[in-house]
């Protein structure tokens, strides 16, 4: 029934004397999912790094070509399901772009109050993940007290925990819980008690410190030439925020600082991820009080058809710079739809920046880089 | 206790220091020789211990010849596994065989 | 009780384990395929195995443990009678921590102590 | 001085791990930070988001009478083919033909409960409900009929 | 930089390239042998346009257009896409992973995808789908493509035991 | 809206009444005590492929805290697990590898399988040349709960059905024809 | 026949059974396990002659250490599961029967031997705070020079050790890592 | 009064009342045995649950409370399940020291328990190099782990095993030269006068700072010998999965958990007979009436309180702190804890020597 070997081809090969090859994944408590390497180790330190990818691979490229415009966002919020609303949000945008959609103002302050709130949960679950790949249990659970908040106000709005499709082309599905200010007011304050936390337990933590600094160093120059986006190549010294570049929804109006690190190691992206929090709370902070009445979606057809042409939405995901590229053919299904995730890029460095670094040290690296499979493999 | 004469103890450790020649003779890898002359300081030891126990049990230098057997038998190992290693690295081989065909 | 209650101990124990397991054994009957007796490797058939040779990077540290070990045995019988002893102990034991310092110092700067 | 740095080094780490003990230490001796809630003994008052999309039903009224026409806009709306409407053809007592459900199909365990049926629905014949509690041992227990049996259409609803 | 000024650098370059600007940022079509020096071109100075954050493939069904979005690190506006067509039958083109590291694993999924092979790859693989057909490739474009047929992303292709159409 | 109302076809809720299960089966004391030890002792297997994984993490977060029932022992190694929750999507590349995660575990074991897609390939049935179209092609499944993602709670809830299960002592075939019958 | 003197005979068996099963093992690791018996077993020797604190630094160095030790470079240079190519028949057997005569040998000088017979009238009395007296006393019996000896010793051990077994050079293994891209633009310009 | 020693010193003085000396010495190894054997079961049973409430409380969560009252008996089905499930070897494996290897480590575990003093009077056998004792079977664990290792023909197991191996040396060390100071001012090994010495007062408290450093580095000693986060190397589950036991099920695999948790107990009772004054209730100099009330509290409580609040610390420890790399454990050992630990202990003598304790 499945056309597959049980042989991983690149396994046989004997290593050269005293090296070890090692699969970690497709199930590996690390590995975030299924991602699969083989890792070649002498001793204990890592030789050589080769991801296998696909164990998540569920064509959603292919999928989309055979779904409407309305539909296809569903989609997204599978493909990186941490950022979800982004994701929504990219596909939305784009619809708007190829079809002149008006989206009434509410919306686009709504829609970056949830971006800004995905942002941050996503951020919290990776302190939690990333903690444990580190060995410390705790956080995780203080992470996730706080995502449960954002989590409950999705829920209240969005109808949904993860996967919420809220954001449909246009504006939003339905309009704002109306408690929604008051819960995002609650949790502000919430977040900003508890965020030290993490000072005290993960930050100023001397385990912590010197089991990611200087580890997996990536220079500016590799970060760009690998392509790399987002936090990770922001703790690069390099600045790539979409949100600054292409402003999109809300976020040309708002004030917020690109967090921009220099050191290019495991603990740069890991201030710049905490900091990047902050970032987001400050622009929550702006919007809440300022949204706007009126309209929650605009005015849109009942089918929605692309022009004929090609259409490429940025926009900055909790990971790094989401693309959206459609070719459209002008008929109701995109005739191509290339999602440039974030992550793929982001994993490719992974083999050169882990290399020569103890198995330990790949854990810190894997951990920061923040991948989520599902969004490589697509 | 003092039903077991001493030659029965004795005996044990010649058994055994003829163990491990067997071994020093048969095995053509370094570690199992070396495995073989621990054995063999082992049945020494016991000698020492036996004897101090059982003929001369006013002092005590039995035990301590063995704690000094004990100690340079460490210090031997170490040294001894540190020359296997460095051995290995570089002629890729620590069987006694290709060891003495090397040119030094 | 003495020795003997080492030996009964030692029953303990392996009465313990063998009971724990045997009673697995007998009571649960399992599936078989040909997939369980395989090595676990995270899912992925293994293709080498680690009985391959293989670079411990240890073996240094194992080294300088056994040195230091032998080095705490001579200590035991010291530590027993320091006290009654007095100061000859106390600079006796100096000079022998002292001289095996200097060979700490030596490995420490010859990075034996750094792992790589 | 290299004694120095030495010492400031252990005091340092020391200190920063005992900060995170306190941190701990804390939460282990306050137990109203304790957040769980205990799921299957709080069934009664447990209140999920009114909005909460745990899975599509077909409300019915105490006539046992439903909203839907038949239309199969949801159908088509749906991007996974998880409702099937088969329709039949009720004759009206005014002796006209008219067209109905005869099952509305609905497969929950393909649902995506993106809500875009519920959306399309012209005559809100469907909601989304907030129930969770769907584990079963069979599959095919998951595929349910929305429609009552013996349900109809409600009167006027074109 | 402004799109005026590239496209005068690129028809200094490369006399026969074809632009396009109705879309959003500046297109240009290149032939497919001339691609990978107009890369290198554009990747130093005086563009510097350093940044490929997509690269990918479209199938027109009469052609595959290989799709190349570049841009400048230190100014993310300036955007420019570079397409190649490509024959459907017997796609091949110089690798640019090279210039672009990031190129390597998209490369790799474009091949398999859509079965393009890259010339001078270091490692063209499979990336994502099984691994059974992984392939040597150099420089003799003969030898590739034992993989023929699946390609996912191309738009004829049918998989009638995996594939269950709506 | 009432939980759980006008449902029909799924069992009575499980986590508070205890039904004794009839059928004819008889059950020995020591069976009962035997599965009342597994049912209590699930040690699932830290296997998450996507989206529904992120609900698993929150399901053994201290808001729902799966601990509660004895479960919170996640194992990376499937010798030690017990129960296996595929949670997210299988794809052909990954069946093999799930087929001999399951293979590999020491009996007894369990699945569950969580979500549309481990269910049935949920969201992506239709069009995708590369999903399982089900878990339960590749694996025994012996409990479904739908979602996309299922709920914490809803996860824990298909715990609570699967304990009962063990707890009933019945083999899945027979479990089948009890359920289809009612 | 009493408890201790079954004990004795177990734990001779012990010792012997490991040994013979050390040398002949054909899996490297195993011949290492089987060391690791008959040393114990030897422990338990002491222990039975009530010699604990022999005992227990037997356990300490041999079985916490040098095992260990053995065991670490069994690792790094052989392939521990694979069987090692057993000796010749014909070696074994000369092996064998020289190790045989030896042992016959040896125990018809035992047995014939009867010097053994002083017996002190003190008791044996081996506890650890003797030991440390007589170890620190300088008086005819008193240790206290080799005892210092013994650091020496131990020193030039470690030396050794560190100078034999630290690879020759360390310069060209630390950085491979930051071979980064910048070789592209070298490549660039070729083109 | 509600005393250990009394009773046994009842039941041996009715045995030798009633049977013939062997007769008597077979049916207390037997007593010994069955002992042993509900100790085992019972402290596995308690630590494990105590650990799960323990880090339940810490991670603001309620932790089993499902099974049983309080979820007492969650580890009691823990166990039941454990045995009622297959034991698998795989095909690969080298069987014989597969299977050898959890005896080991139980059997190491339990030989351990031998010169415990549980209460007054109240242990199995007061021998004579005590701590020594401890420190030599303690070594013997590492062998049990790397059989494991080496026999489940696993990489990860292989990596793990080799890394406890590693660890478990090293810490060796400074868990030795931190009983040594004890040894030096109590003047004996043997675990009884240890626990004598301290009858005005614990070494902690009479030993000034050298001690209380000598303790901080036998509790991180003892973290680390006993595998224990943040020194968890061995079974690292996010790098290898399950360490040295990835390949044990079902009773094996529980032996392997169980004997973890017996040793962490051992280590605890040891520091706190060392440093805390094992069964002796806590006197305080010359307050009569304060040493009175404490003379109450039986011996076998002071004991067993003082021991799990050193479980409490360890336990603590695993639920604050990430892992350390395996070098940078090396480096604490190696860099850290053997250099102060060498210095303290020239300080303790000195402070022995002059009589500068209290
Ligand atoms: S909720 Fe979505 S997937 Fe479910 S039936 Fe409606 S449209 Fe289909
Ligand atoms: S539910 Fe609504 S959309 Fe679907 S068939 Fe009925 S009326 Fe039409
Ligand atoms: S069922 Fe939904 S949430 Fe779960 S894995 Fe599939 S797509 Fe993701």
């Amino acid at each position: 029934m499945y056309n597959q070997t049980d042989i991983i081809k690149d396994t046989t090969d004997l290593g050269p004397d005293g090296e070890l090859v090692v699969n970690m994944g497709p199930q590996h408590p690390a590995t975030h999912g299924v991602l699969h390497l083989v890792v070649t180790l002498n001793g204990e330190t890592i030789k050589k790094i080769e991801p296998h990818l696909g164990y998540i691979h569920r064509s959603i490229e292919k999928m989309c070509e055979s779904l409407t415009y309305r539909q296809f966002i569903y989609v997204t919020s599978r493909m990186d399901y941490l950022s979800s609303h982004i994701n929504n949000t990219a596909c939305a945008l784009l619809v708007e772009k190829g079809m002149q959609i008006e989206v009434p103002e509410r919306a686009k302050v709504v829609r970056t109050i949830l971006n800004e709130l995905t942002r941050i949960a996503s951020h919290e679950l990776w302190i939690g993940a990333m903690a444990m790949d580190l060995g410390a249990f705790t956080p995780f659970f203080y992470a996730f007290r706080e995502r449960e908040m954002i989590t409950d106000i999705m829920e209240d709005t969005c109808g949904a925990r993860l996967t919420m499709n809220y954001i449909v082309p246009g504006g939003l599905m339905y309009d704002i819980h109306p408690e929604f200010q008051t819960k995002v007011k609650a949790f502000i304050k919430q977040f900003k008690e508890k965020v030290t936390e993490y000072e005290d337990l993960v930050t100023g933590n001397i385990i912590f410190q010197s089991r990611t600094k200087g580890v997996g160093v990536l220079t500016a120059a590799d970060a760009i030439s690998y392509g790399c986006s987002g936090p990770v190549a922001r703790a690069s010294g390099v600045s790539c925020d979409i949100r600054k570049i292409a402003p999109y929804d809300a976020y040309d109006r708002v004030e917020f600082d690109e967090v921009i690190e220099t050191a290019g190691d495991s603990f740069a992206r890991y201030i710049v991820r905490v900091k990047e929090m902050n970032q987001s709370i400050r622009i929550i902070e702006q919007l809440i009080d300022n949204i706007p009445e009126g309209e929650f979606v605009g005015k849109t057809k009942n089918v929605l058809k692309l022009n004929k042409g090609e259409f490429y939405q940025r926009v900055e995901t909790a990971r790094g710079e989401l693309g959206v590229y459609i070719v459209s053919e002008g008929g109701t299904t995109p005739h191509r739809i290339k999602f440039r995730s974030p992550g793929f890029s982001n994993l490719s460095v992974l083999d050169h920046i882990a290399k020569n670094s103890k198995i330990g040290d790949l854990m810190a690296t894997m951990g920061t880089l923040d991948l989520v499979i599902p969004d490589i493999d697509r | 206790m003092q039903d077991i004469p001493l030659s029965q103890i004795l005996f044990v450790s010649t058994f055994l220091f003829f163990i491990g020649m067997y071994g020093l003779f048969t095995r053509r890898n370094l570690i199992t020789m070396l495995m073989s002359i621990e054995l063999m300081l082992n049945s020494v030891n016991i000698n020492f211990v036996a004897f101090n126990k059982y003929l001369f049990p006013d002092n005590l230098d039995g035990l301590f010849f063995t704690l000094f057997i004990i100690t340079i038998a460490a210090a031997e190992a170490a040294v001894a596994i540190a020359i296997i290693i460095n051995l290995y690295r570089s002629h890729n081989s620590i069987d006694v065989d290709d060891a003495t065909e090397m040119k030094y | 009780m003495g020795a003997i209650s080492l030996i009964a101990l030692l029953v303990a124990a392996i009465a313990f384990s063998a009971g724990g397991i045997l009673v697995g054994k007998i009571l649960v009957k399992g599936s078989s395929n040909p997939q369980k007796g395989q090595v676990y490797e995270c899912g992925i058939p293994t293709t080498i195995s680690p009985w391959h040779q293989f670079n411990v990077g240890y073996y240094l540290f194992a080294l300088l443990f056994l040195i230091f070990d032998v080095e705490l045995v001579f200590m035991y019988p010291w530590a027993v009678v320091v006290k009654k002893v007095g100061m000859v102990a106390l600079i006796e034991i100096i000079v022998f921590i002292f001289i095996l310092f200097m060979g700490f110092l030596y490995a420490h700067k010859k990075g034996a102590l750094k792992w790589s | 001085m290299f004694l120095k740095d030495y010492i400031v080094d252990v005091y340092n780490g020391v200190a920063s791990l005992l900060k995170g003990m306190r941190k701990t230490g804390y939460y282990f001796t306050h137990s109203k930070e304790i957040i769980t809630e205990q799921y299957p003994d709080n069934r009664a008052t447990l209140k999920l988001a009114d909005r909460f999309k745990g899975e599509v039903v077909m409300p019915h009224d105490e006539n046992n009478e439903h909203t839907c026409t038949g239309c199969t806009a949801c159908e088509l709306a749906c991007p996974n083919g998880t409702i099937k409407i088969i329709t039949k053809f009720d004759i009206t007592p005014e002796g006209k033909k008219k067209k109905a459900i005869d099952a509305f199909i609905y497969r929950l365990e393909m649902c995506t409960l993106c809500n875009l049926c519920v959306a399309a629905c012209p005559s809100d014949a469907i909601i989304m409900a907030p129930n969770f509690e769907h584990s079963v041992f069979d599959r095919s227990k998951l595929t349910k009929i929305l429609n009552k049996p013996g349900s109809k259409i409600k009167e006027g609803i074109e | 930089m402004s799109n005026e000024l590239i496209k005068q650098y690129i028809t200094a370059h490369l006399p026969d390239a074809v632009f396009d600007e109705t879309g959003e940022w500046l297109n240009v079509v290149v032939n497919s042998d001339s691609l990978k020096g107009l890369m290198a071109v554009l990747y130093g100075e005086p563009n510097y346009l350093n940044y490929l954050f997509c690269l990918t493939c479209v199938d027109y069904k009469t052609h595959l257009t290989m799709v190349y979005h570049l841009s400048a690190s230190t100014n993310r506006n300036i955007n420019i896409v570079i397409k190649t067509n490509l024959d459907r039958n017997d796609p091949f083109i110089d690798t640019v992973c090279d210039i672009w590291r990031t190129a390597e694993f998209l490369e790799r999924e474009v091949f398999e995808m859509f079965g393009v092979t890259f010339l001078h790859h270091p490692d063209l693989r499979n990336l994502i789908l099984e691994d059974e057909t992984a392939i040597a490739v150099d420089d003799k474009k003969e030898l590739v493509n034992e993989q023929k047929g699946y390609w996912p992303l191309r738009k004829d292709f049918e998989d009638p035991i995996n594939m269950i159409k709506l | 809206m009432e939980l759980n109302e006008n449902i029909a076809g799924n069992p009575p809720f499980l986590g508070i009444i205890h039904e004794t299960p009839g059928g004819g089966i008889v059950v020995s004391t020591f069976d009962n005590v035997i599965n009342w030890a597994r049912s209590n002792s699930l040690w699932p297997l830290s296997f998450a492929t996507s989206c529904c994984g992120i609900e698993m993490m929150s399901t053994a977060s201290a808001k729902y805290d799966f601990s509660r029932f004895g479960f919170e022992v996640a194992r990376a190694s499937p010798r030690q697990a017990d129960v296996i929750i595929i949670a997210g999507t299988i794809v052909n590349k990954m069946a093999p590898v799930l087929k001999r995660l399951y293979d590999q575990m020491a009996d007894p074991k369990y699945v569950i399988a969580m979500g549309a897609c481990a269910i049935s390939g949920g969201p992506f049935f239709y069009n995708t040349y590369s999903v399982v179209k089900g878990a339960d092609h590749i694996i025994p499944v012996d409990v479904y709960i739908p979602g996309c993602p299922p709920r914490p709670e809803a996860l824990l809830h298909s715990l609570i059905t699967l304990q009962e299960k063990i707890k009933m002592g019945m083999t899945r075939d027979q479990i089948r024809t009890e359920f289809k019958a009612q | 026949m009493n408890i201790s003197s079954i004990l004795f005979y177990a734990i001779s068996a012990l010792i012997l059974g490991a040994g013979i099963l050390a040398v002949t093992s054909v899996k490297i690791f195993r011949a290492a396990i089987w060391l690791l018996f008959s040393l114990i077993g030897i422990a338990a020797l002491y222990f039975w002659m009530q010699v604990e604190f022999i005992a227990a630094i037997q356990i300490v160095v041999y079985v916490g250490g040098i095992v260990v030790l053995i065991i670490f470079s069994i690792f790094l240079t052989q392939q521990s599961g694979k069987e090692m190519n057993s000796p010749a028949l014909s070696k074994k057997i000369f092996s064998a029967l020289a190790a045989l005569f030896g042992t016959a040998f040896v125990h018809n000088l035992i047995v014939h031997y009867d010097g053994f017979k002083y017996v002190s009238a003190n008791p044996f009395n081996p506890n650890v705070a003797a030991i440390g007296t007589q170890m620190l006393s300088t008086t005819s019996h008193g240790f206290i020079l080799p005892f210092e000896v013994v650091s020496m010793l131990l020193l030039a051990a470690m030396v050794g050790c560190i100078v034999i077994a630290m690879r020759p050079t360390n310069g060209n293994a630390t950085d491979t890592n930051n071979e980064t891209v910048s070789n592209t633009n070298t490549l660039i310009n070729k083109d | 009064m509600l005393s250990l020693e009394s009773i046994t010193k009842t039941t041996q003085d009715w045995l030798l009342a009633k049977f013939s000396p062997t007769m008597a010495l077979t049916i207390e190894c037997i007593i010994v045995i069955l002992l042993c054997i509900t100790l085992f079961a019972v402290l596995g049973l308690v630590l494990v649950l105590l650990e799960r409430k323990v880090a339940a409380r810490i991670q603001i969560r309620l932790g089993p409370n499902r099974v049983g009252p309080g979820g007492i008996f969650q580890t009691a089905a823990d166990t039941l399940k454990l045995i009622m499930k297959e034991g698998l070897t795989p095909d690969t494996a080298d069987k014989f020291l597969f299977n050898l290897a959890p005896f080991v480590v139980m059997m190491v575990a339990m030989l351990l328990l031998a010169p415990i003093a549980f209460a007054k009077n109240f242990q199995i056998w007061d021998i004579n190099i005590g701590v020594l004792y401890i420190s030599s079977v303690s070594s013997l664990s590492v062998i049990g782990i790397l059989m494991a290792g080496w026999a489940s023909n696993n990489k990860y197991s292989l990596l793990g095993a080799m890394r406890s191996g590693a660890q478990i040396v090293s810490y060796e060390l400074s868990a030795g030269f931190a009983v040594l100071t004890i040894v030096v001012l109590t003047g004996s090994l043997q675990i009884s006068e240890i626990v004598a010495a301290q009858q005005n007062g614990w070494w902690l408290f009479k030993g000034h700072i050298p001690v209380v450093i000598a303790f901080v580095l036998y509790i991180i000693a003892v973290t680390a010998e006993t595998n224990r986060a943040p020194f968890d190397l061995a079974e690292a589950e996010s790098e290898l999965t399950a360490g040295f036991h990835t390949e044990y099920s079902g009773m094996k695999f529980a032996l392997f958990f169980l004997a973890e948790y017996i040793n962490i107990f051992i280590v605890c009772a040891i520091g706190a007979t060392l440093f805390l004054g094992g069964w002796m209730p806590l006197h305080i100099g010359s307050w009569e009436a304060f040493n009175h009330i404490m003379d109450y509290i039986p011996s076998s409580i002071w004991f067993m309180g003082k021991t799990f609040f050193l479980i409490f610390v360890i336990m603590w420890f695993r639920w604050t702190f990430p892992r350390l790399r395996v070098d940078q454990l090396l480096n604490l050992e190696w860099k850290y804890l053997l250099p102060i630990s060498l210095f303290n202990l020239l300080l303790v003598t000195v402070i022995a020597i002059l009589g500068w304790y209290f």
